[in-house]
C-alpha cells in the first residue's frame, strides 16, 4: 500500500484517497458546438499512458480536496503532487 | 517414554518440563522449545510423509520453512491444513499427521481471534541474526523508533545453530544481553515469531505475528491467535540469513537425507541427534562443522564426501584430527533404502565424469550445495536480482531507496562479516534519515575466520543410476526431478517460467523455497546457456503461507462492513420491523404485525397511507447543505432543470445525469435562502452527490462562490402521509397554517416545538396530502412520539420502504438504480418535463443530442398491467413481442425490456408494474408477454401513472 | 407541554463503556454544538469576527472559548461550542462569516464525539487507524480526519502523551464504531 | 506422445498429485521472417486463439505472434479461469455464449487435456436490487439460449454446501444465478494446446519479440518494427490486452481503455471442499477450487491505472475478510501466493473489437476481466473478421465508434457481476 502526499494533509495510506483519472481534461467551454466525435471524446476517452502519467486525486477520507500528481503507471511511484491552481509540471 | 535421539543436555529446550503429542496416531513426548519436527527426530521418527505424485517416504530434510519434505495436517487443537512439521511449535496435545496430497479444512468456524495493528518506525530491521541483532542495536542506540522482527521462537538466528563464541563467551550470551539492551530502549519494538511475508511500496512491509500457537489448547481466547503488523518503515534492513542449497542426486529424497546446517541446528538448538551413521556431502566448507559437531556428539561420522578436487585441506586436517575420513573429488550419485536411508553411494568425481561408486552404510546423509541468500522481501519490492557465479546463487544487486539487505542475505556467510555489515547498513539507513549514529555502538569481539576454501557451484549429480535423472528430485514437494525439466526443455521451453508451469516445480507449499535457484541451474545447464539469463521466477508475497482468518482480522461477522441506522433503530427494532440493506443503511421495510406476511402488512401500510395517514423514517435520504453567493449557478450546471428560478421557501424536484447524459441521482431542492439551498438525494446517491458537487466546484469551477456540505445525519426526516396527515401536523405544530393556502404543495415552512427547531416541507412521493418533518436526530424520537400521539385518533401507521415503494409506483415515481439502470436518460423517463430548455448547457445537456438518445427504440418507462389482474410479475422479468400462439419461439428470442418494479396494488385491486420498453409509450395500450416460469403472461401496456393521475389528491 | 428529550446515539452502550477499565477508558462526548465553516483567505478580519483565530496548520485543533477549533481543510474548519445552542451557533457564525463570502452549516448532530483516556489508547487506535499516532508526531493540538476501522473519523490530540484522544464519527456510524473500540479493547480488559 | 488425463497415468493418486503431462513436444522458438500475411501482435490467449483459427477455419498459416515475453505470460497466465456466458445483454450473452460452445469442444479440437470442468457458477445475490438484477440476467440468458436459473438460498447450499446462508450476516445470501455450463478450465493448458496446434500449422511464435513501432503507408501499416527487427505486415491484429495502447499510441490511435492491476491469489491444496464457482458482488470475492484442490481467488481491480502487475495489498486483505464471512470454513487455510494482471477496462465494461483508421489493422481489447472466458470465441471470431476483411457479426456490436453513437453495451452500468 503506498503513501500518498495530500498538498495539505501529508502522507496518507493510499485507501483515503480515490482516483480521478487523467488530469488537465477541462469540461469544453461550449459543448453545443462540438461534434459527436469531439464531445464522445471528452466524456469517454482519456490518456492510458504507460510511465509518467498526470492524473487527479481525490482525499476523501481526508480534507476532501483534489489534487494532481505525477505518477509513473509502470513502478506506481508518486514523483511530485501539485494543487490543481498549480500549473502541471514539467518532466523530462 | 524415552527419546533415544535426545542428547543428554544442552539445546533450548525445557528439558525439566515434558509435554505429550500424538503423530499419525502414536503418543509421543517432547519439550518446550521443541518444534514437531525436532520432536520426531527425538524419538526417532524421520519419515512423515509419503509423496504426492510418487509415494515415496519423505521426511524432515531442513529445520525450518525451507524444508520441502515434512508436511503435516494439525488436527488439534483446532484442524489446521499443510503446515511445515519443522515451524510448528511443540505444544501439550497437539495432534498431528503427516500430509502427502491435500490439507483438510476444519468443518466448523474457527473462534480464535485475528488482528492488524498499524505500526510506525524509523528503521524496521527484518531478521534478528548476527547481523539484524546488529543492525538493530545501532539503531536503537541511535534512539531512533525501530522495530526487530523475526519469524523463529528466540532471537539468535543461525547462532542458535552453532557454536560460535563471541566477547570470548558463548554468542548466545551476546545474544541474550542484545535482547535485553533493546527491550530496555523505549522506542524499540522486539517481536519474535513474527514473520515479515510481503515488502510493498513506501517501506510498507507486512509481518504476521503468531501469538498464541505455542501455547496450544491454553491459548488465552481474548487474545488475537495471529496478528498482522502492518509496518510504515523509513528505512528497511532485511537480514533473513540464508537457505542451504541442496545437490540433485538419484534418490536423493529419502528420509535421513537432510540439510548439514539442519542437523546442526537439530543438534545444538535442539539437543537432537539426527542419526548415528552420517555421511556428509558438500561442495563447500560450511558442511564440515555440521560433521565434526555431529562427531563429537558421538555420531559416527563415515565420511565426508567434498565434490570439490581438492576439497578443503584445512577442514581435510581439523577432520582427520577427529578421525573423520574426507574423500574428495568425490560425490554421492545415489542412496539405497526404503523408509529410511542406509546406503550413500559415492563415486569419484572428476571433470564433470562421475567412477565407479562403493555404498557406504548410514542412517542420516547431509547434504550440502552452498546458500543461497533469502531474497525475497528485497525481490519483492523490485529489486533486481543478481546471478553471483562463485557462490552460485542469485544475491541482491543495488540497494533500493530505503531498503538495503545484510548479512547472509546479502552473500556475507562468516560471523565477524555479518555483525560488521549489519552495523554498517544500520548506519548508512540512519545517515539517509538524518539521525546521527550514537558515539558508543561497540561491536563484540569475533574470532578472525579462516578464509574458507572456494566453493563449487554443483546442480545436479549425472544420474549413473540408470534412471535417467526421474528419480533425481529437484522439487520433492511436487516430485519433479530432473528428467522432467529435461522433458520441458525437449519439448522447446526456453523460458523458466514455462519450465516451471510444465514441471510444476516451485508451486507446491514451499514455493521453491530450495528448488527455485536449481531449477534456474539445471535448464540453464541442459539448454547451455549462463545462469543469469535464465534468471529466477519472479518472488510473490508472501513469503510463508498466512491463514486467510489472519488477513481478515476483525473485519469479520458483525465487524465485517458498518451498518448504519438512524436515530430511530431500537424504535423500528422494538416496533417489530422487518430491515432491508440499503448500501450500509438498515432500514425497516415493513413493520408485519402478528400473523402477517409481508404482503398482508404492506397492503394494510398502503391502505393506510392512502386512506388515512401513514408514517416513514426518511432520514437516511442525503442533505446537502449548498451556500454561497453562487449555490443557484452550481445547481443550475448540476440538474437537468432550472433552480436559479426556485423562489425562496418552495421546493422542486431535479434530475441529475452524468456527462454521458444518464441519470444518476434526483430528489427534491429547498431553496433555504437566496444564498442557499438544501439539496435531497437517494439514500444510495448521498457520498456520490456531494463528491460530484465537489468534484465540479473544485476541479472545474473553482471561481463560483459555493460550498457543499453533507448534513444528511443532521436531520431526520419524517413524511407524514395521507388525507389525514394535516390533522397530525395541525396538531402537533398548532402555530403552523396548515392550509392549502397558507402552505401550498411543494413549499416548507420552519416553525419549532418546545424551542427546538422544526422543517416542515409539502413533499409527497405517493401522490397524497403529505408533510415532511425535519428536525435536529437528538430529539427524533420525542418528535417521532409526538407524530405518533397526535395521529393515534387517525390510525396513524408506520410504514417501511416496501409500502414506500408501492405508493410512488401507483404514481410512477421512479426509484434511481431500480427503475434505472445507468442506460437511462432522463427522456427515457418520461421527464422531458425535467429538462430545461432555457438553460444553454448543463452536465450531461449535449449527449442527449447523440445519435443512441434520438432512436424512438429507445427503452422507455411505461406502466404495466397484467391483463389476469392476478399475476405479480417477479422484478426483473423480461418482456417480448405479444405471441398469438403463446408459444415461445426458439432462442434467441427478441426482447423489448424488463420489469423494474412490481407490487400488489390496495389502490388499484390488482398487481401492476414498472417496465422499460423499447419504444413504450407508442406502445401504451397494447399487449406484450412476459415469460413466466414455461408461460407467457399477457400483460397491457399503460401510462406510468396508475393512481390519481390528475394529482387532485396532493391537497388532501 | 414537556420539555422535547434528547436521545444519544450511543445510550445503548454506556453500560459497556462503563466496565472498561482506566487503561481504556471510552465515554461518549455530551451534545454539542458544532459548525462546518467555510472560509479563504482568514485573517485578522475573520479573526476579528469570529472571536477566534482559525488555524491554518493542517492536522490542527485549537481551543475556542468552551469549544474547539478544528481545521477540515484549507478553507473548512469544525467550530464547537457548549455554551450556545446549535442554532445560535450557526446564527452567530454564519453572520461573522457571510459578509467575508464564507458560510456556515449546523452540523451539530452529523458527528458525536468519543473521548478515549488511558495508557492503551493508543494501541487500541493503532488496530485501525494507518495514521502515526506517537506522542512526539500526534501531540496536543494535533488533529487528523482519516479511517478507523471503517469508519472516517476526526481524531482529536488532547495530551501530550497520547493517552487522551477524542475521536468524532459520523453518528449514523457510531454504533459500528463503538463496537469496533469495545472488541479492540478486550484484550486490555484482561490486563492486571 | 503421452497425454495421460490425471487419472489414467497413476493409480491410485493421492488427491492432489498432478495434471496430465503436457506432450513431448510443444512449438518452436523460430527466427522472424522478413513478412507475414497477418502479424498477430501479443501473443496470449486471444493473439494464439486466432492464429489456431486463421490456421484451422480459414487455412491462413502465413503467420506470425509476437510476444514481447513468454507465451501466454501475461493475463492468461495470471487470471482465475472462470468461465461463463450469463451476461446480460444479448450482444455479451452472443460472443460468451459462442465462446462457451466452442470451449466445450476445445478439448478435442487441441487434442489437449485443457481440463475444462463444467461444474457451475453461482452470482450471489446480497440485496433486494442484486436481486431483481440477477432475475433480469437470467430471463434475459434463458431468452437468448444460455443455461441460466434463480436459485433459492436453500438451493444454493444444496449447490455448494459451504457458502454461508445464514440469515444473521451481514449481507445474507438472498438467492443466486446459477448456469451449470460454466466453469473452469487450466489456462497454460488452454495456451499451450492453442500455441502447439499453431505451431504444428506452420505458423510462427516469436517471443521476446516486442512491438517499438509500425511501418505505415497511408491508411495502410506495412510493417511491425521490433526487437527483433521490422517484419512485414499484410494485415495486424491488436492482441495486447493491458498493453493496447501502449500499441496505439505507436498508431495515433485513441482508444477509451484504462489499464488497471487486478490481483489474484491461490491456497494451498485442499480437500474438496467447494464443487462450483462461487461469485459474489456486494461481498466482492470470486472463488473456485481447482483441479488439485486449491483455491483460487479473484480480488478487485485497483482503482489507478498501473501496468505493474501488482497491486496493493488491502485488496487482498480485504478479499480474505469477504472470503471468511462468506465461507466460515475457510479461516484456516493458507495463502500461498498473489499476484497481479493488468486488465484493460473500457467505458462500458465490454470489449473493443473491430476496424480501425488503418484498414488493414484491427483491434482487438478492453476484455476487462472477460477475456480468459472469451479466448476461443474471440479467437474464431477476430480469424473470420481478419479471413473476410469484414467484422464478424458477432463482434460487430462492440465496434469503437459506439462511443461516439453512444450505442454502449453497458455490462456495468447493468450490474452484471464482473470477472
Amino acid at each position: 500500500m503506498q503513501l500518498i502526499a495530500c498538498p495539505w494533509c501529508g502522507p496518507r495510506e493510499e485507501v483515503e484517497f480515490s482516483y480521478g483519472g487523467q488530469a488537465h481534461v477541462p469540461y469544453p467551454d461550449s459543448p453545443a458546438e462540438l461534434s459527436d466525435e469531439e464531445w464522445a471524446h471528452y466524456v469517454f476517452f482519456r490518456d492510458n499512458t504507460k510511465g509518467r502519467f498526470a492524473e487527479r486525486w481525490n482525499h476523501n477520507a481526508g480534507c476532501r480536496r483534489w489534487f494532481n500528481a505525477i505518477r509513473d503507471t509502470t513502478t506506481y511511484r508518486f514523483e511530485s503532487v501539485y494543487r490543481l491552481d498549480d500549473p502541471k509540471p514539467v518532466t523530462p | 517414554m524415552s527419546t533415544p535421539f535426545r542428547t543428554p543436555s544442552g539445546g533450548r529446550i525445557d528439558r525439566a518440563t515434558t509435554v505429550e503429542f500424538t503423530f499419525e496416531g502414536q503418543t509421543l513426548t517432547g519439550h518446550p522449545g521443541d518444534t514437531l519436527a525436532s520432536a520426531l527426530l527425538a524419538n526417532g521418527r524421520h519419515q512423515v510423509a509419503t509423496s504426492i505424485k510418487l509415494g515415496r517416504p519423505r521426511g524432515i530434510a531442513a529445520a525450518w520453512a525451507e524444508d520441502p519434505g515434512g508436511l503435516v495436517q494439525i488436527e488439534e487443537p483446532f484442524p489446521e491444513p499443510m503446515l511445515l512439521a519443522s515451524t510448528v511449535e511443540l505444544s501439550d496435545g497437539l495432534v498431528a499427521h503427516g500430509l502427502p496430497g491435500q490439507g483438510r479444512l476444519a468443518d466448523v468456524p474457527d473462534s480464535a481471534r485475528y488482528d492488524a495493528v498499524h505500526h510506525h518506525v524509523d528503521v524496521l530491521v527484518v531478521g534478528a541474526g548476527p547481523a539484524g541483532l546488529a543492525a538493530a542495536l545501532t539503531a536503537a542506540r541511535a534512539g531512533a523508533r525501530v522495530a526487530l522482527v523475526d519469524e523463529q521462537s528466540e532471537a539468535g538466528g543461525s547462532l542458535l545453530s552453532g557454536t560460535e563464541r563471541l566477547d570470548d563467551a558463548p554468542a548466545l550470551q551476546w545474544v541474550a544481553a542484545a535482547v535485553a539492551e533493546l527491550a530496555a530502549s523505549p522506542e524499540v519494538l522486539h517481536l519474535q515469531r513474527t514473520t515479515a511475508f510481503g515488502s510493498y511500496d513506501d517501506g510498507f512491509v507486512l509481518a504476521l505475528e503468531r501469538r498464541t500457537d505455542h501455547l496450544g489448547a491454553a491459548a488465552p481466547k481474548h487474545v488475537s491467535r495471529q496478528r498482522v503488523w502492518r509496518i510504515r518503515a523509513r528505512a528497511i534492513v532485511v537480514a533473513t540469513g540464508a537457505h542451504e542449497r541442496p545437490v540433485v542426486f538419484a534418490d536423493n529424497d529419502r528420509p535421513g537425507i537432510m540439510l548439514a546446517g539442519a542437523a546442526r541446528t537439530f543438534l545444538h538448538r535442539y539437543g537432537v541427534l539426527p542419526g548415528r551413521d552420517a555421511v556428509v556431502f558438500t561442495t563447500n566448507d560450511s558442511a564440515y562443522d555440521a560433521a565434526l559437531d555431529l562427531h563429537r556428539a558421538g555420531v559416527q561420522v563415515q565420511a565426508v564426501v567434498d565434490a570439490r578436487p581438492e576439497g578443503s585441506p584445512r577442514r581435510r586436517e581439523d577432520c582427520e584430527l577427529a578421525g573423520i575420513r574426507v574423500l574428495s573429488g568425490a560425490v554421492v550419485t545415489g542412496t539405497q533404502g526404503v523408509e529410511r536411508v542406509t546406503h550413500a553411494l559415492v563415486a569419484p568425481f572428476a571433470d564433470g565424469e562421475v567412477g565407479a561408486s562403493t555404498a557406504i552404510g548410514c542412517d542420516l546423509l547431509l547434504v550440502s550445495g552452498g546458500w543461497n541468500p533469502a531474497v525475497h522481501l528485497y525481490s519483492q519490492a523490485r529489486g533486481r536480482l543478481r546471478y553471483d557465479d562463485a557462490l552460485g546463487a542469485f544475491v541482491p544487486g543495488e540497494d533500493l531507496d530505503g531498503l538495503s539487505v545484510t548479512g547472509s542475505a546479502a552473500g556475507v556467510l562468516d560471523l565477524p562479516g555479518c555483525l560488521a555489515d549489519g552495523q554498517r547498513r544500520a548506519r548508512a539507513a540512519l545517515t539517509a534519515l538524518a539521525i546521527p549514529p550514537a558515539g558508543e555502538d561497540r561491536l563484540p569481539a569475533a574470532p578472525e575466520p579462516a578464509v574458507p576454501a572456494a566453493p563449487l557451484v554443483l546442480w545436479r549429480v549425472p544420474d549413473t543410476s540408470g534412471a535417467d535423472g526421474s528419480t533425481s528430485f529437484v522439487d520433492l514437494q511436487r516430485d519433479a526431478t530432473v528428467a522432467d525439466i529435461a522433458r520441458a526443455v525437449g519439448a522447446g521451453l526456453r523460458s523458466i517460467e514455462h519450465v516451471k508451469r510444465y514441471t510444476t516445480i516451485g508451486t507446491a507449499h514451499d514455493q521453491g523455497k530450495t528448488s527455485g535457484v536449481l531449477t534456474s541451474g539445471i535448464t540453464a545447464e541442459l539448454l547451455g546457456i549462463p545462469v543469469q539469463d535464465t534468471g529466477t521466477t519472479t518472488f510473490r508475497p508472501p513469503y510463508t503461507p498466512v491463514a486467510f482468518a489472519a488477513l481478515a482480522g476483525r473485519d469479520r461477522g458483525r465487524l465485517f462492513d458498518p451498518e448504519r441506522v438512524t436515530a430511530l433503530h431500537e424504535w423500528h427494532v422494538a416496533a417489530g420491523a422487518v430491515f432491508e440493506d440499503v448500501g450500509q443503511w438498515k432500514r425497516p421495510r415493513h413493520y408485519p404485525q402478528p400473523g402477517e406476511d409481508m404482503a398482508a402488512a404492506v397492503l394494510r401500510e398502503c391502505a393506510a397511507a392512502r386512506t388515512g395517514v401513514g408514517i416513514l423514517d426518511g432520514s437516511t435520504l442525503g442533505k446537502i447543505d449548498v451556500q454561497g453567493a453562487d449555490a443557484a449557478v452550481l445547481l443550475d450546471r448540476l440538474y437537468t432543470n432550472l433552480m436559479s428560478s426556485l423562489k425562496v421557501g418552495s421546493v422542486r424536484y431535479g434530475v441529475m445525469c452524468g456527462v454521458d447524459g444518464m441519470v444518476i441521482d434526483d430528489g427534491t431542492v429547498l431553496r433555504l435562502a437566496e444564498d442557499r439551498f438544501l439539496v435531497l438525494t437517494t439514500t444510495g446517491g448521498a457520498a456520490k452527490v456531494l463528491d460530484w458537487m465537489e468534484e465540479w466546484v473544485q476541479t472545474e469551477w473553482p471561481d463560483l462562490r459555493v460550498h457543499c456540505t453533507s448534513v444528511t445525519e443532521q436531520w431526520v426526516t419524517f413524511p407524514v402521509v395521507g388525507p389525514r396527515s394535516r390533522d397530525v401536523i395541525g396538531a402537533v405544530f398548532p402555530d403552523v397554517d396548515v392550509t392549502n393556502e397558507a402552505f401550498p404543495f411543494m413549499t416548507w415552512r420552519d416553525t419549532t416545538l418546545d424551542g427546538v427547531p422544526v422543517r416542515l416541507a409539502r413533499i409527497s412521493f405517493s401522490g397524497e396530502l403529505a408533510y415532511e418533518v425535519y428536525v435536529n436526530p437528538w430529539y427524533a424520537i420525542a418528535v417521532w412520539q409526538r407524530l405518533l400521539e397526535a395521529g393515534r385518533p387517525y390510525g396513524i401507521t408506520p410504514y417501511g420502504t416496501e409500502t414506500m415503494h408501492v405508493l410512488r409506483a401507483e404514481k410512477g415515481y421512479p426509484i434511481i438504480g431500480q427503475d434505472t439502470d445507468g442506460t437511462v436518460s432522463p427522456h427515457d423517463l418520461g421527464m422531458a418535463w425535467a429538462v430545461s430548455k432555457k438553460k444553454p448547457d448543463f452536465v450531461g445537456k449535449r449527449s442527449f443530442a447523440r445519435v443512441e438518445n434520438q432512436n424512438p427504440l429507445r427503452k422507455q418507462l411505461v406502466g404495466l398491467l397484467p391483463v389476469d389482474r392476478e399475476t405479480v410479475l417477479p422484478e426483473g422479468s423480461q418482456i417480448v413481442e405479444f405471441l398469438a400462439d403463446g408459444q415461445l419461439p426458439p432462442p434467441p428470442v427478441p426482447m423489448l425490456g424488463h420489469v423494474t418494479s412490481s407490487y400488489r396494488s390496495a389502490e388499484l385491486a390488482r398487481p401492476f408494474a414498472l417496465a422499460l420498453v423499447r419504444g413504450g409509450r407508442e406502445r401504451i395500450g397494447e399487449t406484450v408477454h412476459v415469460p413466466l416460469n414455461g408461460t407467457l403472461v399477457p400483460v397491457e401496456v399503460t401510462g406510468s401513472v396508475l393512481v390519481d393521475p390528475e394529482g387532485a389528491r396532493r391537497d388532501g | 407541554m414537556a420539555e422535547l428529550l434528547r436521545t444519544h446515539p450511543l445510550e445503548a452502550w454506556a453500560a459497556a463503556f462503563e466496565r472498561l477499565p482506566d487503561t481504556v477508558g471510552i465515554a461518549a462526548e455530551p451534545y454539542v454544538a458544532m459548525v462546518d465553516v467555510r472560509l479563504a483567505p482568514v485573517g485578522a478580519e475573520s479573526s476579528a469576527a469570529l472571536g477566534v483565530d482559525l488555524p491554518t496548520a493542517p492536522n490542527t485543533w485549537v481551543p475556542a472559548g468552551t469549544g474547539r477549533v478544528v481545521w477540515l481543510g484549507p478553507d473548512e474548519w469544525l467550530l464547537t461550542s457548549t455554551t450556545e445552542a446549535p442554532e445560535e451557533l450557526e446564527a452567530r457564525v454564519r453572520t461573522a462569516v457571510l459578509p467575508l463570502g464564507g458560510s456556515a452549516t449546523d452540523v451539530s448532530a452529523q458527528r458525536i464525539g468519543l473521548r478515549l483516556t488511558g495508557a492503551r489508547v493508543r494501541d487500541v487506535l493503532a488496530k485501525g487507524c494507518s495514521i502515526d499516532l506517537h506522542p512526539r508526531v500526534f501531540g496536543r493540538g494535533s488533529s487528523a480526519q482519516t479511517a478507523l476501522g471503517q469508519a472516517g473519523v476526526v481524531l482529536l490530540a488532547l495530551s501530550d502523551s497520547g493517552d487522551d484522544v477524542v475521536v468524532l464519527v459520523r453518528s449514523s456510524f457510531a454504533g459500528y464504531l463503538a463496537d469496533w473500540l469495545l472488541d479492540a479493547a478486550l484484550e486490555f480488559t484482561h490486563d492486571s | 506422445m503421452s497425454l495421460g488425463s490425471p487419472h489414467a497415468t497413476r493409480t491410485p493418486r493421492t488427491p492432489g498429485a498432478d495434471l496430465p503431462e503436457h506432450p513431448d513436444a510443444l512449438w518452436r522458438s523460430p527466427e522472424p521472417k522478413r513478412s507475414y500475411d497477418v502479424v498477430v501482435v501479443g501473443g496470449g490467449g486471444h493473439g494464439l486463439a486466432t492464429a489456431h483459427y486463421l490456421a484451422k477455419n480459414h487455412g491462413i498459416t502465413n503467420v506470425a505472434v509476437l510476444e514481447k515475453g513468454w507465451l501466454a505470460g501475461g493475463n492468461m497466465a495470471r487470471n482465475t479461469t472462470i468461465i461463463r456466458s450469463n451476461y446480460l445483454w444479448d450482444e455479451s450473452s452472443g460472443i460468451y455464449e459462442h465462446a462457451l460452445k466452442l470451449w466445450e469442444g476445445l478439448e478435442e479440437d487441441l487434442g489437449y487435456p485443457i481440463l475444462f470442468s463444467q461444474r457451475g457458477v453461482l452470482n450471489l445475490a446480497h440485496t433486494l436490487q442484486d436481486v431483481r438484477d440477477s432475475v433480469r440476467r437470467v430471463e434475459a440468458n434463458k431468452l437468448n439460449g444460455v443455461d441460466a436459473e434463480w436459485l433459492e438460498p436453500d438451493e444454493v447450499r444444496k449447490v455448494c454446501p459451504v457458502v454461508n446462508t445464514s440469515t444473521d450476516i451481514r449481507y445474507p445470501v438472498l438467492g443466486a444465478t446459477y448456469q451449470p455450463r460454466a466453469g473452469i478450465a487450466k489456462h497454460d493448458y488452454v495456451a499451450w494446446g492453442f500455441a502447439r496446434r499453431a505451431d504444428e500449422a506452420g505458423i510462427d511464435l516469436i517471443q521476446d519479440c516486442e512491438v517499438t513501432g509500425f511501418t505505415t503507408d497511408g491508411d495502410r501499416v506495412t510493417g511491425v518494427q521490433t526487437t527483433r527487427g521490422t517484419i512485414g505486415a499484410g494485415t495486424v491484429a491488436l492482441c495486447a490486452a493491458g498493453n493496447t495502447s501502449v500499441l496505439t499510441d505507436m498508431l495515433g490511435i485513441r482508444v477509451p481503455i484504462q489499464s488497471h492491476p487486478l490481483q489474484a491469489l491461490v491456497s494451498e491444496l485442499l480437500e474438496p471442499v467447494h464443487p462450483t464457482v462461487v461469485m459474489s458482488n456486494a461481498v466482492h470475492v470470486y472463488v473456485s477450487q481447482a483441479h488439485k484442490g486449491e483455491l483460487v481467488m479473484g480480488a478487485g481491480v485497483d482503482s489507478y491505472n498501473g501496468y505493474g502487475q501488482r497491486g496493493a495489498f488491502h485488496i487482498i486483505e480485504r478479499q480474505m475478510a469477504a472470503a471468511v464471512e462468506l465461507f466460515p470454513v475457510f479461516a484456516r487455510a493458507h495463502l500461498l501466493r498473489t499476484w497481479g494482471g493488468i486488465v484493460d477496462v473500457s467505458p462500458d465494461a465490454s470489449p473493443i473489437v473491430g476496424r480501425t483508421p488503418y484498414e488493414n489493422v484491427y483491434l482487438n481489447c478492453g476484455w476487462g476481466t472477460g477475456g480468459f472466458k472469451a479466448t476461443p470465441g474471440i479467437g474464431s471470431a477476430l480469424a473470420h473478421t481478419i479471413a473476410h476483411d469484414e467484422p464478424h457479426p458477432l463482434v460487430t456490436p462492440f465496434s469503437l465508434d459506439r462511443f461516439v453513437t453512444g450505442a454502449l453495451v453497458d455490462e456495468h452500468g447493468a450490474a452484471a457481476v464482473a470477472h
